[in-house]
């Protein structure tokens, strides 16, 4: 900061007595800065993060709440929960709770919000992200019992209902909402376009009373000007700030943000086909070098697409050793035997899918040209680079190093597995017979069984077939201000529960 | 040594003036303009500059094209003025560690390939598009100027925008469409330099003697309008760079791993808190071509008139 | 009191460092004026004539030029001792000045009776009363309507009248001293006559020394008390107008004095030519501007006839003069006889074929029979291209006249033919003289061996003396290729010597034609009889 | 002058059908929102429903027919993004780019020919070449680089500043400094040459023969002649504003339709687009025709008809 610094003083002498601009708060007001501003802020898209961590528990609840550390569900709106038969759960919810417009919260209001989530007029993320294709359906058993019945079974109903957030039967069928109405301890005050979301305090709330009494919602794309809001005192916590912004580690917290990065690989096109070129890969590049330099250093090697808070997360995977002399072995082994090695393969990027990721690509093609592969770098922008992400894909396609980043934060394989591995999945590359039975076989199963399942899904990706190169499981870095006594979770990757902030 | 002249009539006396003190009185040549170019000091070190940054583009991703890419982790964001790693490393290093003196030289090349060519192409066209609409006027002037309204009521970040996402951002589409945003300007100047220039009497006269309309665009107008040209064209290559580092600022433009100072100036803003270099080195290097091509231009524009090198040239003579 | 000079300037230099070498713009210089009494400061372009007077308003940009020794004494008071404020205080109030182009002189921005104001405000009068002022003053120098012209703008009015307001803002505060620089040049014979005569009944008025500074000598003529005769920074002659006038001692005042057009008798030349071929057949043929070719009936009474129904016939070996004032439609009628432009109505007719019935073809190779010269060889000239581009144009644009390896050639022949040297064939039009580039467009004209040679005010903006070489240069070429010309000019004086027949037009009309000594010593119609008394100088012939 | 004005809207409904058509086929062909908007592992079906629901499964013209349709009605159709009428969406974020420029162009034309006066009353002289040297820094600066030093400076180092926002008059100054730089740095050059060329006409020494001060002179009789191009270059500017705008947006958080715009695209919001691209033109539009009434204001010359 020294450079900035001589020529702050050079021009501070030009400047009249200098005033301090940052706005004088409430002491239990807090102002927070977003990467994004919402666009929407209806119940039925909180799991998208720019809406989530406004409204998601905060000004809207969910009847179950993950436990990210525990692999497990708890009880928010609903008390308690049982499953009656394969495809039938019976929910008891909480009584003598209202909702902010002060209609009472009840079956009626559950079944509204689920009804409204799963209505085709809108495209709420709730539904065309978990609840597709479950059929999902819920009947009123008395005012505080509610039974969901989905046309197969559904081993990890309570997750999914952990993004169905309920808001009052006044909210409108059929049509998005700019105001939210739910039962959390924030009301929902303000949303000015483009500008700020303010919450305030619901004394009236069922649970325990928060010490944050409104909350300012403000959001800067540029990294250094959010952590700059945070430093000078004018916000309190910055969401998401860029590892090199993060330079007081008094302030600046890590948090896992369950984002896995991951090269896909063509694995059908030469020469990627050749599991030796594949294995070169892996070993040739370098991912230890990363962390702390263009990676945070709180981020964690990967060895497959699923963090550690997930349900069905292989802990027995060991990182490949970073080892060119051995890659070079094997592209030498691949090309005796006559695979073209030295074809032309693209490394796709895309700008910005995390901090650094240019320069993480540029220098991940430096690493795989020093083995001897030609590699193309191209950075794609989101519409293009997700026609190269999906299904079909191109006939004619060269040999592609896909970067691609996958979060699951829903804390189930579910989610990743088909879509990523199945034959029918959308990004999925591979087409294995026994691979495909193994993830339609997971997904039947519940608790044991079912992380047993998965870990040997992810074990077969990773070591028998070696169809990617799993990279880091990404971490965020979030401000919090002096003022404020707050360590991030995982948790916060789409959410940021104001009564969970103490003030120091 | 002062040569002192008796009040010249300006023009009745210039011409014994002028033969005593160049005798060849010839135009044009190398070795003069090199001449003139010497007399003005700010000029020659624009000069000198530019083909400095000439050198750099043609040769630098020859020569550097290597150290420009070569991933050093642990020199990452290196401070400058140090050459404990080599002089390669005098400016310091980027966030790969990569020298940052080598990446300057190298994408001088892109950098200067996309100003250059977007602007000689916005140039040609709205060039010759302007000559038409202010020489022939008409309905064909008011629709060309209604196109270019269309253009410029369009903001051009946007529509470029648009564009590289319609098709890749590579370096051809960059030019193209940066070129197609700035036509208007062209257009509208040169019209505007047209209608004055067409109702000179030389352009009477050459009409008078029967010439063609392409010989009066060509011979007469085209280079009485072609200093303002090239005065504009020095601003507007500025402002194409700025442009192409504004689009790299919103993560659309020129891309990795291709490289230009507006793509480092706009990756390097990233570290402005704790490595400053990064983005100060490549702005630098924007700012000294621009200035460089704005002064060289506005010394062009007097050695390409004939009266005001004329003037010039006879103050050569008095150093004889 | 009388004797006391109002304003005196003593041995005053003043010199322009330029790249090319000191310029002493002014030598040594001294003249004075009295109250009263106006002197006349004499000379051509480039002659200093104006520096002088500009150094007493503290007009002359110093750096660069450099007052390098001298007094300017104002009523016994050195100016060049005087601080700037004081100085201009002085402006506008005991000293004030009127130039050459009017038009160019007033602020094209502001209206005219806030130009006049102006002068009252500076120097303190508040500005209802400089305003109510400024409404007399303009009334007083002959502004009809005052009040409502005032707030109109300089390009709302005529020549004459923009100088006339320059003359109200300058006399505003009743002046010791006025300092006309070349106020008639730019104005119509006619008017300038008027002018001159307003400036001489204000000085009668109230008093006031007059500096009038011209290269007419016409103007000196008729108004001048004493002269001071400027050539190249230097005084070389001073004295009582009429002495001077009568018998100049210096010999530059002789050649001045012999140069003025119209003293050398009539061309005779040629007049008894009835025989000669006719070239060139005008008939009827007007000029409308607002209105299409071929349609004169649709124009209603507010069309512009800028010609009207012109008749006349160009004979070969003729000279051709057409005299008129600004406006007169002598102009149009020539860019008519160019081709540049249609006429509304009527024919012109080359070697008796239409020109405006002529294929493109035929048009084409009409232009090449007829050749220009323009009134500002300046303009005319493109100032990029050399002069052998330039003499050479003709034949780059008629293919097939001269092969291109001769053109060099040629181009010197033709530059010798009009009196220039060879070498001057790579320079560009600017390092030329006004008379050399008028030159230079002459020989541009013959390069295409015309017949008819169309002069546009060739002469008007060039110096009496070079007036009078171009003129010769003219005589010559007319004997030995047997040219014809059509002459334009605003001025009888010009056409005397050198026009076998003369056409008067006015306010797009003919109004007198005739045989050149017909029309000098007979004339008929009230307009030719006002030209001729404004240009007339009463001077015995000096040749 | 009134049916200039009606001329020259006619003229620009012209340039506007050309710039709407043009930004309706252009912005299509950036490929299909449904991707953007729907989950990375949603179902073909989902994708059907959701390009059905917003017409993107009807061939082009089909959905250029409803365009104009709509735009006949004042319609501009939904924001995807915001599930609002595109037009409000637009209302709603332009006045704050308007605010920006109509603080920021008067203050460039106040500073440039201030600047520019000064330099051409002595050309050559120290101020001349300092005015020429920083206005070219000025003109060949990246925009948000300038920004983002500002807020270090200003907001972090010396804390006279707030970083970013809208809200007292404060968070205005360094967006409008910087939206300033380049109009300033192109802009103190035309007024250096024009002014130039004024302070050598005739009238100017007929000013100083009626004893007017040099004060006067440069600021009453020259400049007023030599505006003329100063407008043409400034209203070129302040038509290029949104450019500037899109960035000093992006960085200090400003909600205005610069980023709106942008943002529109990179979520393919086309109404949005449209919408925007049809209001900023119209705010061009509208700043012409006020140029050309100056023309006419600064020269009594200048007369429409």
């Amino acid at each position: 900061m020294n450079f900035w610094k001589t020529i702050a003083v050079v021009t501070s002498a030009t400047l009249i007595a200098p005033l301090n601009p940052a706005s004088a708060q409430d002491a239990t007001a807090v102002a927070i800065v977003l990467p994004a501003g919402p666009d929407r802020l209806d119940p039925c898209e909180t799991p998208r993060s720019v809406i989530g961590r406004i409204i998601k528990q905060n000004v809207v609840e969910t009847l179950v709440e993950l436990d990210y550390d525990k692999h497990t569900t708890l009880p928010r709106l609903a008390e308690s929960w049982e499953q009656t038969a394969p495809t039938e759960w019976v929910f008891k919810l909480r009584q003598g709770i209202t909702f902010h417009d002060g209609t009472p919260f009840d079956a009626k209001a559950v079944i509204h919000s689920l009804e409204r989530t799963n209505d085709p007029a809108l495209t709420c993320i709730t539904r065309t992200k978990y609840l597709d294709g479950t059929d999902i359906k819920a009947t009123e058993v008395d005012a505080h019992t509610v039974k969901f019945a989905t046309k197969t079974a559904v081993p990890i109903l309570p997750t999914l209902l952990a993004q169905l957030t309920i808001s009052s039967v006044k909210t409108p069928k059929g049509e998005y909402t700019a105001d939210p109405i739910g039962t959390g301890p924030y009301k929902f005050d303000h949303w000015t376009q483009g500008e700020n979301v303010g919450l305030v305090r619901n004394d009236a709330y069922w649970g325990e009373k928060p010490v944050i009494d409104k909350a300012t919602y403000v959001w800067r794309s540029e990294s250094s000007v959010a952590a700059a809001m945070v430093e000078t005192g004018e916000a309190d916590l910055a969401f998401s700030i860029a590892p090199q912004d993060a330079t007081n580690p008094e302030t600046d917290k890590v948090y896992p943000n369950s984002d896995s990065a991951l090269f896909r690989l063509s694995v059908d096109i030469p020469p990627l086909n050749d599991v030796r070129v594949r294995k070169a890969i892996n070993l040739a590049i370098d991912r230890q070098a990363f962390l702390g330099s263009i990676i945070s250093d709180k981020a964690e090697l990967a060895m497959q697409q699923v963090g550690p808070s997930v349900l069905g997360f292989n802990a027995n995977l060991k990182p490949w050793p970073y080892d060119p002399e051995q890659a070079k072995v094997l592209l030498a082994e691949a090309k005796a035997s006559g695979v073209d090695v030295d074809r032309e393969i693209r490394m796709i990027g895309r700008p910005a899918m995390f901090a650094n990721s240019n320069e993480f690509v540029e220098a991940a093609a430096e690493m795989l040209r020093s083995v001897g592969l030609n590699i193309k770098l191209d950075n794609l922008e989101m519409t293009q680079w997700l026609k190269m992400a999906n299904k079909p894909f191109a006939e004619d396609r060269q040999p592609n190093i896909f970067l691609t980043m996958h979060d699951n934060n829903s804390g189930d394989a579910a989610f990743t597995a088909f879509f990523k591995y199945h034959s029918n999945g959308r990004q999925s590359e591979l087409h294995d017979a026994d691979l495909d039975a193994l993830i339609v076989d997971a997904g039947t199963q519940s608790g044991a069984k079912r992380a047993e399942q998965y870990n040997e899904v992810f074990r077969r990706i990773y070591e028998d077939i070696v169809a990617d190169v799993p990279l880091f499981h990404m971490v965020n870095y979030m401000r919090v201000g002096k003022r404020l006594d707050f360590t991030p979770t995982i948790a916060n990757a789409v959410e940021l529960q104001l009564a969970r902030l103490k003030l120091k | 040594m002062h040569s002192s002249i008796h009040a010249s009539g300006t023009a009745e006396m210039a011409a014994p003036v002028s033969l005593t003190v160049q005798p060849t009185g010839s135009s044009g040549g190398f070795k003069e303009i090199l001449g003139l170019l010497w007399q003005d000091k700010v000029a020659t070190v624009s000069a000198a500059l530019l083909v400095i940054v000439l050198a750099c583009v043609l040769l630098g991703p020859w020569l550097l094209a290597d150290q420009a890419r070569a991933v050093n982790l642990m020199a990452r964001n290196a401070p400058p003025f140090s050459i404990s790693k080599g002089w390669m490393f005098f400016l310091g290093a980027d966030a790969l560690g990569r020298s940052l003196l080598a990446r300057i030289v190298v994408a001088s090349q892109n950098t200067i390939v996309i100003a250059a060519s977007a602007v000689l192409l916005s140039m040609m066209i709205g060039g010759i598009l302007g000559l038409v609409a202010g020489y022939k006027g008409g309905w064909v002037s008011a629709l060309l100027l209604r196109l270019a309204d269309a253009i410029m009521s369009f903001p051009s970040m946007l529509l470029a925008v648009i564009v590289l996402f319609v098709f890749d951002p590579g370096i051809t589409n960059v030019i193209l469409v940066l070129a197609v945003s700035r036509i208007p300007i062209f257009l509208r100047t040169v019209r505007a330099e047209v209608l004055e220039i067409k109702e000179r009497m030389f352009v009477t006269a050459a009409r008078a003697m029967g010439a063609r309309t392409d010989r009066i665009l060509l011979r007469h107008i085209a280079p009485m309008v072609l200093p303002t040209v090239i005065n504009l064209a020095a601003l507007e290559i500025a402002f194409v760079m700025l442009v192409e580092s504004g689009l790299s600022f919103l993560g659309i433009g020129i891309q990795p791993p291709e490289v230009t100072w507006g793509l480092m100036v706009a990756d390097g803003r990233n570290y402005l808190g704790s490595a400053w270099w990064l983005a100060f080195w490549p702005g630098v290097a924007i700012m000294l071509v621009t200035m460089a091509l704005n002064l060289l231009s506005n010394w062009l524009r007097v050695v390409t008139d004939p009266v005001e090198r004329w003037r010039l040239q006879t103050s050569v003579g008095r150093h004889d | 009191m009388t004797d006391q000079p109002l304003l005196e300037i003593k041995n005053l230099s003043i010199s322009f460092p330029s790249r090319r070498g000191v310029v002493h713009a002014v030598d040594d210089v001294s003249w004075s004026v009295k109250p009263g009494e106006t002197l006349a400061i004499l000379g051509e372009s480039g002659s200093g004539k104006s520096v002088s007077a500009s150094a007493v308003l503290d007009l002359v940009d110093a750096p660069p030029a450099v007052i390098s020794s001298g007094q300017i004494l104002y009523r016994g008071r050195d100016l060049l001792k005087v601080p700037r404020d004081e100085r201009q205080a002085i402006n506008g109030r005991k000293i004030s000045m009127i130039f050459q182009d009017p038009l160019a002189a007033l602020n094209p921005v502001y209206p005219i009776g806030w130009q006049v104001a102006e002068t009252l405000r500076v120097h303190g009068v508040d500005s209802k009363t400089a305003h109510a002022r400024a409404i007399e003053l303009l009334h007083k120098v002959g502004i009809d309507d005052p009040e409502r012209r005032a707030r109109q703008y300089p390009h709302q009015f005529s020549g004459g009248q923009r100088q006339r307001i320059m003359i109200a803002s300058a006399i505003a505060l009743e002046p010791d001293l006025l300092i006309a620089d070349e106020p008639t040049s730019a104005l119509d014979v006619t008017v300038q006559a008027q002018v001159l005569d307003l400036l001489k009944s204000l000085q009668a008025e109230n008093g006031m020394g007059l500096v009038l500074i011209t290269h007419d000598l016409g103007v000196v003529e008729k108004v001048a008390d004493r002269v001071v005769v400027m050539q190249n920074g230097r005084v070389v002659e001073t004295g009582a107008a009429r002495a001077i006038m009568t018998s100049p001692s210096h010999p530059y005042t002789r050649k001045l004095l012999d140069a003025m057009p119209g003293r050398h008798g009539f061309e005779t030349q040629a007049v008894a030519s009835e025989t000669r071929r006719t070239i060139l057949e005008v008939q009827d043929v007007s000029r409308i501007y607002g209105v299409q070719p071929g349609k004169a009936k649709d124009a209603g009474p507010k069309a512009i006839r800028a010609v009207d129904n012109a008749n006349f016939v160009l004979r070969s070996g003729e000279t051709l003069g057409i005299v008129g004032e600004s406006g007169s439609g002598k102009s149009t009628l020539a860019r008519m006889l160019l081709g540049l432009e249609p006429p509304t109505s009527g024919t012109i007719r080359f070697d008796g074929k239409d020109m405006n019935g002529m294929s493109a073809s035929e048009a084409f190779k009409v232009r090449r029979r007829m050749q220009f010269v323009f009134q500002d060889p300046t303009a005319s000239l493109n100032p990029r291209m050399t002069i052998g581009q330039i003499v050479s144009e003709p034949w780059a644009i008629h293919a097939g006249v001269l092969p291109k390896k001769e053109w060099r050639g040629r181009v010197i022949e033709l530059l010798e033919r009009v009196g220039l040297k060879p070498d001057h064939i790579d320079r560009h039009p600017h390092q030329f003289s006004g008379g050399q580039r008028q030159r230079i467009a002459i020989a541009r004209a013959l390069a295409l061996q015309p017949e008819v040679i169309v002069c546009d005010e060739a002469v008007s903006a060039l110096d009496v003396s070079v007036q009078a070489q171009v003129i010769d240069l003219l005589k010559t070429l007319r004997r030995d290729f047997g040219l014809s010309y059509i002459f334009i000019a605003h001025d009888l004086a010009l056409v005397r010597d050198f026009a076998t027949s003369v056409i008067v037009m006015y306010r797009g009309q003919i109004v007198e034609q005739g045989p050149t000594t017909n029309i000098y010593t007979a004339p008929r119609h009230d307009y030719t009889k006002r030209l001729l008394a404004a240009s007339e100088v009463h001077l015995p012939d000096a040749a | 002058m009134g049916s200039f004005i009606f001329k020259r809207s006619l003229q620009s409904v012209f340039s506007l059908l050309v710039l709407i058509v043009l930004v309706f086929f252009l912005a299509r062909m950036t490929g299909s929102p449904a991707d953007l908007y729907l989950p990375q592992d949603a179902s073909a079906e989902i994708r059907h429903q959701f390009n059905e629901q917003f017409g993107f499964n009807d061939p082009l013209y089909v959905q250029f027919g409803h365009f104009l349709w709509g735009l006949l009605h004042f319609d501009m159709g939904q924001s995807l993004q915001f599930s609002r009428p595109a037009v409000d969406v637009v209302l709603q974020a332009f006045p704050t780019t308007l605010t920006l420029a109509a603080i920021t162009m008067p203050l460039v034309i106040l500073v440039s020919v201030i600047t520019g006066s000064l330099a051409a009353f002595r050309p050559g002289g120290v101020f001349d070449r300092l005015a020429s040297f920083i206005s070219l820094i000025g003109a060949s600066t990246p925009n948000f680089w300038v920004a983002i030093v500002g807020v270090l400076v200003f907001a972090v180092t010396l804390r006279v500043l707030p970083t970013s926002g809208t809200g007292t008059p404060l968070h205005w100054i360094l967006p409008v400094a910087v939206l300033m730089l380049r109009p300033t740095g192109v802009l103190v050059q035309v007024v250096r040459t024009s002014m130039m060329t004024a302070l050598s006409s005739a009238y100017i020494k007929t000013a100083r023969a009626k004893g007017v001060g040099s004060r006067a002179i440069v600021f009453v009789h020259a400049l007023r002649n030599a505006l003329l191009p100063v407008i043409t270059v400034a209203s070129d500017q302040a038509a290029g504003i949104v450019n500037g705008a899109v960035i000093v947006e992006t960085v200090f958080g400003f909600p205005g339709i610069g980023k709106l715009m942008i943002d529109s695209v990179m979520l393919r919001d086309f109404a949005v687009i449209q919408a925007a691209v049809l209001v900023t033109a119209l705010a061009v539009f509208v700043i012409n025709i006020i140029v050309d009434i100056t023309y006419a204001l600064v020269d009594p010359r200048i007369r429409y008809s």
